[in-house]
């Protein structure tokens, strides 16, 4: 039996049963204690564990990311959370020397088994730097892994493997989607493998792939072309390994592919999909690959931001520049 | 903590009225009423969903306006994203405020002339930039500017608070660095940021002064900031250049309009800080002191009414900008994939139509 | 009349010139007053142009880029040194969410037209994190340029364009070739115009993409094959802006690439001319780009460096299946 | 300052030889012994190209040596780069510190059981780490232990360095954070790092005590380590665990092999500095009282030859690492793209052999 959770309220309950289950995990963050996170992705977590497990801590990021590397390798299981994914630079050198290298510096003697967390992308009318989706960043930096949900399952499920994992997860949460609907979420600790993609229409003439908030649009944009054109639609779910079989899988059936993320454009992950796509199933390939983005500008503020996000439209015309190539 | 007006509004022993004359105490009283309609007004606007989320200031008007009031003219001011009272000070229309916070970087546009930088919302990340804006005044030989910068509690405890205040001590910058401590980081209480016992202390791990003072006392403010600046151009023999200022205060409202307080902090609290509300404190000095009478309150009531009003309807009539404006802003010029990316913008659009990319 | 220089001696040169002609340049970072730059690319500027121009700072990079920052916004030409690329990340905050969005934050109020360089790039047998090339970072974030000079000629020439220009540009300098060799460079200040690609060496048969340090090895490898395959290489010089142009150029007349850079595989800028060339190019394309890059590790210690780097026979490798498919 | 020894091995009115019995103070001047040598024997196969890049720390025996042997048996230890000396107090064979600086990554292979963190070379950037090693000891409900933290002077201008201060202070995490100022981070010297006038000041910052001693008298560092590793563990009440102890010391060679110190710094200033000498102090003490004779010291100097000469001998006969450890240790388990990246550099490198991959 589960219950009717949104993807925050799933995330919330992914880190409840991992704390549950294992003395070792705690969270720490900007206003993840008393106040329960700025999205509730923490609410009733310091009552029910405490605020040695559940820790208000200090304004300062690279301090954040930091001292859980340091609690990682003394064994304990840390899930930071960095109130937006933004906010994550200044933490940069924190997750790209150290998350990412411990394990390889110390040749396995010291591990860094922590999931860092951030709400990420944009969609919600916030200020600037609360939009950012860099995923790209960390897709880059051998060490980690890289964990986008897009359904309160997943998230749950998800949440809980990279928890168990044994090496750095960052696990970046759709905010846009934190709340846009609910899905029966299993009770009690349960795994979503990290590194398998997900199928979430199929269909026999395109390939889209995408990832966290986007899918949505993405299948949107299938259902209004559906009289005419048949699309397939795969979520990543994780970028860092990725599903390297699965998105070929698809696009050797179909033989076109469209990529759909809301990053800029220009060395974002989209990139890295449509030059493995060609590597592996050049043979297979019809078309050229269209990738229906953000733009190579800064994240707009709210007025602007439907703009900058792709939203069905957008992705239907970019999905039909392929299929009519 | 320097203090010139007691929770009362009457003068502290020993204390002396800065240097201001009446007009200017009055223009004080004025503008913090002012800022303090502004903000109840823009928590409704935001409430009615006519502007996004915003950072209320209500209890932090006498740091804001003391501070802004002791800048000369060719003064700067580095500002976080609250200090709308501090910025209308220093010139920057409310109406571009409330552009800002409708989510229109045009808001930001400071005008030509204001010596104003813009908000940046990444805490902390501002004051490296105050450090290095009075760094190449100082070194274009100015003399005459000082360099105010904002920041809060909570933005002491990141990296680039240390890392500023530390080049401005090396390089001996004309920085005052002014921190509006509400006592609050979000969530996050003042002790919980630190176990240092003042804010002000930081200082001496920068090798300049510190100082604390009662935030939410106007004139106390005025006095402290009118010093830092001026020891900022002029320093004594063997003094360095910056401040630390630590502005005791507090903030009435939630952190900003999406945020619930009442989660975290006792109602108590509020009512005790409200004692100390640095507008009825001043009205009070002004009164007892016969700079202000009831007639002149009513006036300013109904000119602040108005300015708000007029400042509302004017960013209200502004229309949303032009997405071609976010192409053309990242580079002087657009780079070859940029004008493609546009082109092909313009062209689903022209397909769709507005109504359609755009969600409500 | 020129003089036959190195690389980190082009680029002193260039600085040299650059402080001359314009007095709002100024040099800041690490030990680069004084000791003239632990690679000596500031040797000599200190005792012309006095310690308030090339200014030896605390050691604190994001003080570094966040001062210059605002001593750009204030009207001078700042050129921070980070010592080396692997220590941006701590100035990573200031990198993405300042010096790249001053502009657009303030709707072209304040421009930030500074150049951040700093020696990147492995293959000189140094500590960890002092070999590093993760300029897709770079290249990922809207409102930065990037430019990899390859010659001292241009290290000179694209360093005067940098500082010229009205944008902030993240300068990287090949040190593997810092001394590798020397080159005419002219007197006086001149500039290579950045985003324009060079052709290194034309041939018809398979177009190679490089930058940097892996020039050299790229265009040993073309000799190596001259007797049975014709390689022309691609220097592209700036990174962002690309210079499509160029690229789908040289694509078109031969139908096979590859791509040769020292960063991991995953999500370099490998991935992106990849996905660009197909996009524009598929109909020409004969074979599957190969992308011959480091791998997806962190970079490893001297003892193994040469192992990571892709060499004249790796990269040779690589181009023949590309050549053979 | 604290001193226990002055410049001429005497002790200074009024201070106390710490508790160490004679065998462990002759094993401390041994030690500082075995670095020294350690220490020329490195910059020498350095010359040769027998290792990489060398950090010396000649000058810096007696804060590493007198810090390290305040540590008890539980207590971790968190090394920047060139805390040869204390890591092998700690446990750590001399072979992997010469491995390590040969290139190879099992050098940072830390045995089982030697409580020490790896090098990582980002100034300041092992600072948090300590800080949550030390919390997550003290959230085990261990209180047994206490995490030192080693940085140099340089360091401490870098966020990171403020930031992991600001959570020991907060978290009340059992630290000793070391700062080993040897007067210049490369050719920066300390009066250009900062301008607080002592870098123990700083801890005011975060609100736990700051100490200065004289780094080059060991029986001091000793002395006041061994004070706050015992404050870490036991605190008096109203007392916070964590302490900054600035180690005034000075670094006799380059920064590194590849530094040319002449280029920045006097000679003058490096012989004022040798008269310091943490070694020949130790010896002249040791001597005094009758815990050393000559013989003795002629013992310790062949010893000494022998460890380092057999350290050289380990090092340089094991082999090159195989270039599957790169694949193997980014993940715990390796992801399907890396195994086909694995795939393709063996049949490159079958094909060409590892004689045309490997430049010499
Ligand atoms: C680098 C960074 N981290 C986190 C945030 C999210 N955030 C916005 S305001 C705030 C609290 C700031 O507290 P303080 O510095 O005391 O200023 P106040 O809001 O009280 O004026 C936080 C955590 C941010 N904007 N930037
Ligand atoms: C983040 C970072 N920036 C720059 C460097 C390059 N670097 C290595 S050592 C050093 C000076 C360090 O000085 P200090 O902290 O005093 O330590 P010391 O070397 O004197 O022991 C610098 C700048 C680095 N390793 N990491
Ligand atoms: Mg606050
Ligand atoms: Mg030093």
């Amino acid at each position: 039996m589960g219950e009717n959770l949104t993807l925050v309220q799933a995330v919330r309950d992914g880190l409840r049963d991992a704390m549950a289950e294992d003395d070792d995990v705690l969270v720490l963050g900007e206003d993840v204690g008393k106040n329960g996170g700025v999205f509730r992705a923490t609410e009733g977590l310091y009552d029910e564990f405490g605020e040695e497990r559940v820790v208000d801590t200090p304004l300062a990021e690279s301090g954040i990311v930091g001292t859980a590397i340091g609690m990682a390798a003394y064994g304990l299981k840390p899930v930071p959370e960095i109130q937006f994914s933004g906010f994550m630079y200044p933490a940069f050198d924190q997750i790209v020397s150290h998350m990412a290298r411990l394990r390889t510096r110390s040749r396995g003697r010291f591990t860094c088994p922590m999931v860092l967390r951030a709400p990420f992308g944009g969609g919600i009318r916030a200020p600037e730097h609360h939009s950012e989706s860099k995923e790209a960043f960390y897709v880059h930096e051998p060490g980690l892994k890289v964990a986008i949900p897009s359904t309160p399952h997943d998230a749950k499920g998800m949440l809980i493997a990279a928890i168990r994992d044994s090496d750095p997860v960052i696990f970046l949460e759709p905010k846009k989607i934190y709340r846009a609907f609910r899905e029966e979420v299993p009770d009690g600790p349960y795994e979503v493998d990290l590194g398998e993609a997900a199928v979430r229409r199929e269909g026999g003439d395109v390939s889209v792939f995408t990832w966290g908030a986007m899918t949505r649009p993405t299948l949107e944009a299938a259902e209004n072309m559906a009289d005419d054109v048949d699309v397939e639609v795969v979520d990543l779910r994780t970028l860092s390994p990725l599903d390297e079989d699965a998105i070929v899988e698809s696009f050797e059936k179909t033989g076109r592919a469209a990529i759909v993320h809301e990053a800029p454009k220009t060395a974002g992950v989209g990139a890295e999909l449509t030059a493995t796509l060609q590597e592996e199933s050049l043979l297979h390939q019809e078309a050229p690959i269209k990738r229906v983005t953000g733009f190579d500008v800064p994240f707009p503020l709210a007025a602007l931001e439907d703009y900058y996000l792709p939203e069905p439209e957008r992705i239907e015309s970019g999905i039909r520049e392929t299929v009519e190539f | 903590m320097v203090r010139v007006l007691d929770e009362d509004g009457e003068l502290v022993d020993g204390a002396e009225v800065p240097d201001l004359d009446d007009d200017e105490l009055v223009e004080m009283y004025r503008t913090m009423k002012l800022a303090r309609r502004f903000d109840e007004r823009a928590v409704s606007l935001q409430r009615q969903g006519r502007i996004g989320t915003y950072p209320p200031l209500s209890g932090q008007e006498g740091a804001q306006v003391g501070s802004a009031m002791a800048l000369g003219d060719g003064d700067w001011m580095v500002p976080s994203y609250r200090e709308h009272a501090a910025a209308l000070v220093q010139g920057l229309p409310l109406k571009q405020t409330l552009r800002l916070w409708m989510g229109d970087e045009n808001g930001s546009h400071i005008p030509e002339g204001v010596n104003l930088f813009t908000v940046a919302v990444p805490i902390a990340s501002q004051i490296p930039h105050a450090t290095g804006l009075a760094w190449a005044s100082k070194l274009k030989d100015e003399r005459d500017k000082a360099f105010l910068c904002y920041f809060g509690d909570g933005a002491t405890s990141e990296g680039d608070f240390h890392e500023g205040l530390n080049f401005a001590g090396v390089f001996d910058t004309p920085n005052v660095f002014f921190c509006n401590n509400n006592q609050w980081a979000i969530s996050v209480p003042r002790e919980r940021q630190t176990a240092s016992k003042t804010l002000a202390q930081k200082a001496e791990a920068y090798g300049f002064e510190g100082v604390q003072v009662d935030g939410m006392d106007p004139l106390a403010v005025y006095k402290v900031t009118e010093e830092a600046v001026a020891k900022a151009k002029d320093p004594d023999e063997g003094e360095l250049r910056p401040t630390m200022i630590e502005a005791v205060q507090y903030r009435f409202g939630a952190h900003t309009t999406a945020d619930d307080p009442s989660v975290y902090r006792e109602e108590e609290e509020v009512e005790k800080w409200k004692a100390k509300d640095p507008i009825p404190r001043l009205e009070t000095f002004l009164q007892r002191t016969d700079r202000l009478d009831d007639d002149a309150i009513t006036a300013i009531e109904e000119d602040v009414e108005d300015r708000v009003a007029d400042a509302i309807a004017a960013a209200e009539e502004t229309p949303r900008p032009d997405p071609v404006e976010m192409f053309r802003n990242a580079y002087a010029g657009m780079p070859q994939r940029l004008e493609e990316q546009l082109e092909w913008f313009e062209s689903v659009r022209a397909e769709h139509g507005d109504e359609a990319l755009l969600e409500d």
